[in-house]
């Protein structure tokens, strides 16, 4: 038999002033199983929660409803009193007076009359819960962190730094990212390399961290605390260990003329490559699509150079499995190409390239060793066209966002234009500068003010070859859209940030949710900005949206902040409002028959299939079963199954159909 | 709510937006006839946004609408894909009917209705009639006489205009479709 | 027809099951018959008056538990069959199913796919009747129909005959079974009735294979295969007509249309 | 007391939005009609549409039902799942000649207090004007009610027995 | 099969050697286009700028008209014809609405299913894969390909070629011979509509386009609109005096120059008809 105690809070005046909280208590009394019922002022001041406390010792009660405020707000408050005197958790709950009752209606009987409807809901509701048990989970406390460009290195070392084990996978030759391309960096200007390169080395060097380069996530089952994930290494050609990076074989590969992905395909390299002289590890890989033995095995010239014997040809993928506790995602993103364009001529003219290729041309480690010289004929461009927004805002041909980043880097390659080529002259066409952040709209009015790049509003329609030169073809909004012709020796698109390619893939293999336009979703856009809705799982740089270094750096750390957070426990707990499938005593009396709805249903993969055997072994039926770790408790599954085999605690249906029936005073 | 007025109206004809717009550009710069505009195409855009009367009459009665050739250069470029030219039609549709045409813009209207006056009595268009009627209507009568002799000459134009079977239908089209007076 | 019992005959004889569910001549219509040897074989019959829903009996363990299958199956048990494969009450390696083709020659199926296909192509028999008692109900308005349907189900006194019928019906306990808590009035009322069939309905959605068994299995005829009729109906104009991921239920579409939520 | 009728109208919401949802009608303090009492589930998925079979049985005159927006859930799909749920009870229920204008779905956010508030409204007036729902209560105790034409129909059956006999 | 032609007013009057022309290589290649019954003007600019359902009506007859004859495709040479009655095809398939009443209208049914083949189109189909072994005397000038407004915009509806630099002219004119050059005037406007009523803009947009083709060497600029042809061609005093010097590169048709290297006599390209002579032909 149960014994519900009920406490009607007045909120100071905040219930009391509509409902007569003296006579829901009343009416509360009367119900079947109420042992006490009692109204109080402020029922979550501590003088309350004593009273809460003795009655549940005093009385004996077996469960508890407050009267008061939304469970939203004060559950967890009301739950820890219980438990603290010695009633599980879980057999008190709250009905909300407040929010949904004295608030919203005017001071009269009815109200009053909503008031003592809602305690009996939950009184009838409370009689069947049943004590639970905070579910633990073991948490293996070592992190994966995907993707090794700014926001990996920042994770890895975060947590490394922390004390644990962090696997780094990164899928190129080199960690480093985009980076490691830029020349240098807004709004300081300093350079890109000098402040990466030494996070690189850290990376390496940390006696926590385990870089996989040339290596993808292949597949990841488990969940939060216990993951497990495999990880293909590519086969890179090059035995590391033997490896000293002397750098003999690309010095003699025959294969020299491969666009370089690094220089954005402005500078070459050969077929066994390490994609920057700074690359870290700094031993080279086979790319097997340019190789001449692996095209038409012959060459070998590598492997009679090496001295060390470190060349192995045709060796497989190889394949890892590491048990991890948490996972960052920081894949980055990709820039999207302007081909689409066709206006722009981006492809069809050398001289029209991309900002990232600008970054090369300008960065003392590229193709020209800094010095800004046009593709076509190496010559230095006197006039140089900047365009805002090739891609960005553009629903009809690119995407629809503002891609963020480009405002502030357009107005840096204006500079380092202005800085390099004297006398030169920069035309920036934009429609809106956004500059929001640290001294970014300062850095954008020097740009204009100091280095005289010449900005005009407005969007280019067209550019066409003429004489070596491009004629490019805009207008200037602020002057009543008067037409501007500028015949330039260069153009500089400022191309969009998109998702990474095989961004929809990895989301898919990982259960993240992802946007439409393949970014990965926060489990909140403002206030859980680097979780995912799947636990265990973070985000950090720009595989959420595109991002500059800073915000990159401050998500990298945020994310290794909720890693280091998870694995400051042993187990975790967590909330036993999960679904369970009932079997009574041995698992052949569940009524379970195995149709497996529920598992497509599950947005959480958190039903599994159970074989039941019989004593000989034999399997005679496979069930559904609900592991606690990876449910979190929506119900969905509940109510698909016809046979009601499996229930959800804490919303069971036993429970929910008394809180109905309560509703509607029926007994 | 959507605001009352011209914009509405001019959705609910065209299925056009004009809020679309953030003012790029892009269509004035790719646009054939900025230069001879009163308007260039992003300000007429600009100008109907505001949802002012004022600025819609200053539209209606512009050069631009009737300078716009339909090329389409700006809505294959319009990042929003804004239908520009569908949108100069309806202007012009308007402006028409409000008997709001620019003066400056007679020889293009006169020119259009001279074109379809052919076609409504024998199906086809007739270029003896077209140019007759639009000098008719343009008291233009000295244009074109250089060229005219030579396209005799080459063939070009038949003294007689072709007449169709169904020049009945035709007619009948002309009739139900019938918006404004001439 | 001979082919047919050639055709069992030499899967008893060859070793290949160990039981056939098929149809022999009854009183009126052909009725289930269970052969489990050769010489069975010789009662068994297959033509288009075989109407039951043969695949009913694939889920009953005491028949069929650990038993090599055969079954003639006709277009609807072909559906169910499909749909119980979906839901992991078959193995493929347990059953030899028999069609037929319209020209009454046999075709027998080599495994799941075969059926798949088949059903892809086959068109489904028509429901003409089942259409127009539809059509005059969906014009009657609500009053009515809840006149119709409230007279109709009055009528019940719950012998569960129509979910002793139904393939799909194969839960080791029903809901109906369920008491904690008793979500269905287990005493006879109309809207205890009502209950169950809307529940049963509801189940139904998406897996139903529209054989309409559970009316013909109505002692009393009350015709609750126009409601299993009717959700097939709407399942197919809303979700479309096959769902490969098995349960329409289970499975959603971002862009669902619907024009009832405000 | 007034003698008008007083609906009974019970709203099955989500945790997440629509719970969260009434709970800013109460912080900025909009006024809605009382008829309305909440069941929190958390998920629109968890809803079984028996629960609401359920409540008009015992003696609901109308229901709301409510969650998130589309995309919005936050277990990520369980309103999906639920809305194929709702469009196919409401055509059987429909097809049954239940009255399923006295279901109100909606998706309101829990940005959206003003909603809530509005939707309650327009909830109770409606089924104000539709009055008690009587005659799906009505069917639990149908036979009782019918037990003497039964009786009448058994002994004309009988006597045209005797008559062919 | 029947293949229906559409000629167009243009063609049948200032523009009547494209239509010759065009005639003229499909005979030499034994392909025979059936002019569609009682046709009628597609209403070109002028309707659809003054009345957008009359702008429907007209070419919305001429398809019906083509469907009642049994046609399956139909050869417009003229692009503006050409995008008025794929547009209108388009329109009238995805507005039920309009359908209804442009039926009611025209008292005919309409399918919508016609295949629309521009002149390209139409040789790269019957034509282009036999063009190689008949070639006679290559055209081997430096031209450049105009290809104007109306054979390319609204790309969504038209779906020919590629929108911003198009190239299915120049890989027809390099089959038979010709050095078809990028040039930066492919798809801008000549001024279409405006020939008769501003001529002056005519002059000026012409005039660029004449003007490159002239800086970059081109000795023809090859067409395929009736109206691109006449506004290059016929007014190329007011294109001069705009420029300020005289430009005498000619303005041919496509299937002109085809014709000529596949052997088609002069006359039957009417290369008479054209204002600026072609020097080398």
């Amino acid at each position: 038999m149960s014994k519900i105690g009920v406490f009607v809070c007045h909120c100071g005046e905040n219930i009391s002033a509509t409902v007569d909280c003296k006579k829901v208590a009343e009416e509360a009394a009367k119900l079947t199983g109420v042992e006490v019922s009692l109204d109080y002022k402020y029922m979550c001041s501590d003088p309350g929660q004593t009273i809460i406390k003795e009655a549940i010792k005093e009385k004996g009660l077996t469960g508890v409803v407050v009267a008061a405020c939304s469970p939203r707000m004060h559950e967890p408050t009301f739950r820890k009193a219980c438990a603290e005197a010695g009633l599980n958790p879980f057999m008190c709950e709250m009905t909300n007076l407040r929010e949904h009752c004295s608030w919203v209606h005017e001071k009269n009987d009815q109200t009053t009359e909503k008031a003592i409807d809602l305690v009996r809901m939950l009184v009838e509701k409370t009689k069947l819960n049943k004590p639970l048990n905070e579910i633990k989970v073991p948490v293996s406390k070592k992190a994966l962190v995907i993707g090794g460009g700014i926001a990996g290195i920042q994770a890895s070392l975060d947590i490394a730094n922390a004390g644990h084990q962090v696997i780094l996978v990164e899928k190129e030759a080199s960690i480093g990212g985009h980076m490691s391309q830029l020349s240098e960096t807004f709004p300081t200007l300093d350079c890109s390399q000098c402040i990466l390169t030494p996070r690189m080395v850290e990376v390496a060097q940390h006696p926590n961290i385990t870089l996989y380069n040339y290596a993808e996530l292949e597949s990841l089952d488990g969940f939060i605390g216990n993951f497990k994930a495999t990880i293909r290494l590519k086969a890179k050609s090059v035995d590391p260990k033997a490896c000293t990076g002397c750098g003999a074989c690309y010095n003699k590969c025959p294969k020299k003329k491969i666009p370089s992905e690094f220089n954005e395909g402005l500078g070459m390299r050969t077929a066994i490559y390490t994609p920057f002289p700074q690359a870290v590890p700094n031993k080279p890989v086979i790319d097997k699509e340019n190789c001449n033995y692996y095209k038409n095995g012959k060459c070998k010239i590598c492997e009679k150079v090496c001295p060390t014997g470190a060349i192995e040809f045709d060796k497989p993928d190889e394949f890892v499995t590491e048990n991890v506790g948490a996972i960052v995602l920081a894949t980055g993103f990709n820039v999207l190409k302007p081909d689409f364009f066709p206006e722009y001529g981006y492809g069809q003219f050398k001289d029209v390239i991309t900002g990232l290729q600008f970054e090369r041309l300008a960065s003392a480690s590229g193709p020209t060793l800094g010095e800004i010289r046009r593709p076509s004929d190496g010559k230095v461009p006197q006039k140089v066209v900047f365009i805002a927004c090739a891609g960005s805002r553009d629903p009809a041909k690119g995407i629809p966002y503002c891609s963020k980043i480009c405002c502030m880097y357009t107005a840096k390659h204006a500079m380092l234009y202005q800085h390099k080529v004297h006398g030169g002259e920069s035309t920036v066409f934009y429609m809106d500068i956004r500059a929001g952040g640290k001294n970014y709209e300062e850095f954008v009015r020097r740009a204009i003010e100091e280095d005289g790049a010449n900005y005009v509003r407005g969007r280019v329609a067209r550019i066409y070859e003429k004489d070596g030169k491009l004629i490019v073809k805009g207008v200037d909004t602020l002057l009543g859209a008067k037409p501007v012709e500028i015949e330039a020796d260069m153009v500089v698109l400022a191309s969009a940030g998109v998702a990474n390619c095989g961004a929809e893939e990895l989301a898919q293999k990982m259960h993240v949710s992802y946007d439409p336009y393949k970014f990965f979703a926060e489990a909140h856009p403002k206030l859980k900005p680097v979780e995912t809705n799947t636990a265990g799982i973070y985000l950090c740089g720009a595989c959420q949206a595109p991002k500059d270094i800073p915000d990159t750096v401050a998500t990298a750390s945020g994310a290794a902040a909720k890693v280091i957070g998870l694995f400051s426990k042993d187990e975790l707990t967590r909330e036993p409002l999960v679904a369970v499938v009932n079997r009574i005593a041995s698992h052949d009396v569940s009524t379970c028959v195995g149709c497996f709805m529920c598992q497509t249903a599950c947005p959480y993969q958190a039903i599994e299939r159970e074989e039941v055997k019989n004593r000989a072994g034999e399997v005679i039926k496979t069930v559904a079963r609900v592991n606690p770790g990876l449910c979190q408790g929506c119900g969905t599954c509940v109510s698909f199954c016809r046979s009601k085999s499996i229930d959800i605690q804490g919303f069971s249906n036993e429970q929910m159909y008394a809180e109905v029936l309560a509703v509607l005073n029926t007994p | 709510m959507e605001k009352q007025g011209y914009i509405s109206e001019i959705k609910e004809h065209t299925g056009i937006n004009v809020n679309r717009c953030y003012q790029c550009g892009k269509c004035s710069a790719g646009c054939a006839v900025t230069d001879e505009m009163d308007y260039p195409p992003s300000m007429v855009m600009r100008m109907l946004q505001t949802n002012d009367d004022e600025n819609y009459k200053s539209v209606l009665q512009s050069e631009s609408i009737w300078l716009c050739i339909t090329c389409q250069n700006c809505v294959t470029r319009c990042p929003m894909q804004i239908d520009i030219p569908r949108l100069m039609d309806y202007m012009r549709e308007q402006s028409l009917q409000k008997k709001m045409v620019s003066k400056k813009a007679k020889n293009i209207v006169s020119f259009h209705k001279s074109f379809l006056d052919p076609i409504r009595f024998t199906g086809r268009s007739y270029e003896i009639g077209l140019v007759a009627g639009y000098k008719m209507r343009t008291f233009n009568l000295l244009q074109d006489l250089n060229v005219a002799p030579s396209m005799f000459m080459k063939g070009k134009l038949p003294i007689l205009p072709e007449r169709i079977e169904g020049r009945k239908q035709i007619k009948e089209i002309f009739d139900k479709t019938k918006k404004e007076d001439k | 027809m001979a082919e047919l019992n050639s055709k069992v005959k030499e899967l008893f004889e060859k070793d290949l099951i160990d039981i056939f569910i098929g149809y022999e001549e009854g009183t009126r219509n052909p009725r289930p018959y269970f052969a489990y040897s050769a010489q069975d074989a010789d009662n068994l019959v297959f033509n288009d008056k075989c109407q039951g829903n043969l695949a009913v009996y694939l889920t009953r363990k005491d028949l069929v538990g650990g038993k090599r299958v055969g079954i003639s199956a006709s277009y609807f048990a072909l559906k169910s069959i499909s749909q119980l494969f979906d839901e992991n009450q078959l193995k493929e390696d347990l059953l030899i199913v028999l069609g037929m083709k319209e020209d009454g020659s046999i075709l027998e199926f080599k495994g799941l796919d075969e059926i798949r296909t088949y059903l892809s192509e086959a068109k489904a028999p028509s429901k003409q009747k089942d259409d127009e008692l539809l059509k005059e109900l969906s014009e009657m308005s609500q009053a009515e129909r809840w006149q119709f349907w409230s007279d109709e189900l009055s009528k019940c006194f719950k012998c569960y005959a129509c979910r002793a019928a139904c393939p799909m019906c194969y839960c080791t306990k029903c809901i109906i079974e369920v008491n904690r808590p008793q979500w269905i009035q287990p005493w006879i009322s109309t809207q205890g009735n009502m209950e169950w069939q809307i529940n049963r309905v509801m189940h139904m959605a998406g897996r139903c294979s529209d054989c309409g068994s559970c009316g013909a299995a109505c002692p009393i005829g009350i015709p609750i295969h126009l409601l299993t009729h009717m959700m097939t109906k709407t399942v197919a104009a809303n979700f479309g007509e096959s769902n490969e991921q098995g349960n329409v239920l289970s499975t959603f579409k971002p862009d669902d249309k619907e024009n009832f939520i405000l | 007391m007034n003698n008008e009728f007083e609906p009974k109208v019970v709203a099955f919401v989500c945790n997440w939005c629509t719970y969260a949802g009434a709970d800013l009608t109460g912080t900025s303090r909009i006024k809605y009609a009382s008829n309305v009492k909440i069941v929190r589930f958390p998920c629109t998925g968890r809803i079984d549409f028996m629960l609401l079979l359920k409540a008009f049985a015992n003696g609901a005159d109308g229901i709301i039902v409510s969650g998130c927006h589309p995309n919005d859930c936050h277990y990520t799909s369980g309103n999906f799942h639920a809305r194929r749920r709702w469009i196919l009870f409401r055509s059987l229920l429909d097809f049954m000649g239940i009255d399923i204008n006295r279901i109100q779905f909606s998706w309101v956010s829990a940005a959206e207090g003003a909603k809530w508030a509005d939707i309650v409204n327009k909830t109770v007036t409606n089924i104000r004007e539709l009055g008690p729902y009587m005659e799906y209560r009505r069917a639990a105790n149908f036979l009782e009610a019918n037990e003497e034409e039964l009786t009448k129909e058994l002994a004309r059956n009988k006597e045209e027995e005797v008559k062919h006999g | 099969m029947k293949i229906g032609f559409y000629p167009g007013c243009s063609l049948k009057g200032t523009s009547s050697e494209y239509a010759q022309s065009t005639l003229a290589l499909a005979k030499a290649f034994d392909i025979d286009l059936v002019e569609i019954t009682d046709w009628n003007c597609c209403g070109a600019t002028a309707a659809h700028n003054l009345n957008h359902e009359l702008a429907t009506a007209l070419p919305a007859r001429v398809l019906a008209l083509a469907e009642k004859d049994g046609l399956k495709e139909i050869v417009v040479p003229c692009a503006a014809c050409y995008n008025r009655l794929s547009v209108t095809q388009h329109e009238l398939n995805e507005n039920q609405d309009l359908k209804n009443r442009v039926e009611e209208i025209l008292e005919m049914p309409l399918s919508g299913n016609l295949e629309i083949l521009n002149v390209m189109q139409f040789i790269d189909r019957y034509i282009a894969g036999k063009i190689e072994g008949k070639v006679v005397k290559p055209f081997n000038h430096k031209v450049v390909c105009y290809y104007g407004c109306l054979l390319v915009r609204p790309h969504d509806v038209l779906k020919f070629d590629r929108l911003e630099d198009p190239q299915s002219m120049d890989i027809l004119m390099k089959k038979i011979g010709a050095d078809s050059m990028d040039w930066g005037y492919k798809t801008e406007c000549c001024g279409a509509g405006f020939s008769v009523s501003r001529t002056d803009i005519v002059g000026k947009l012409s005039g660029k386009i004449v003007k490159d083709a002239y800086d970059r060497g081109a000795q023809a600029i090859i067409v395929a609109c009736p109206m691109c042809q006449s506004n290059l061609d016929m007014r190329r005093p007011h294109i001069n005096s705009y420029l300020k010097t005289k430009i005498d590169i000619p303005a041919m048709y496509i299937t002109q120059a085809i014709g000529l290297a596949v052997g088609v006599s002069r006359e039957d390209l009417g290369l008479k008809k054209l204002f600026v002579a072609p020097t080398f032909a």
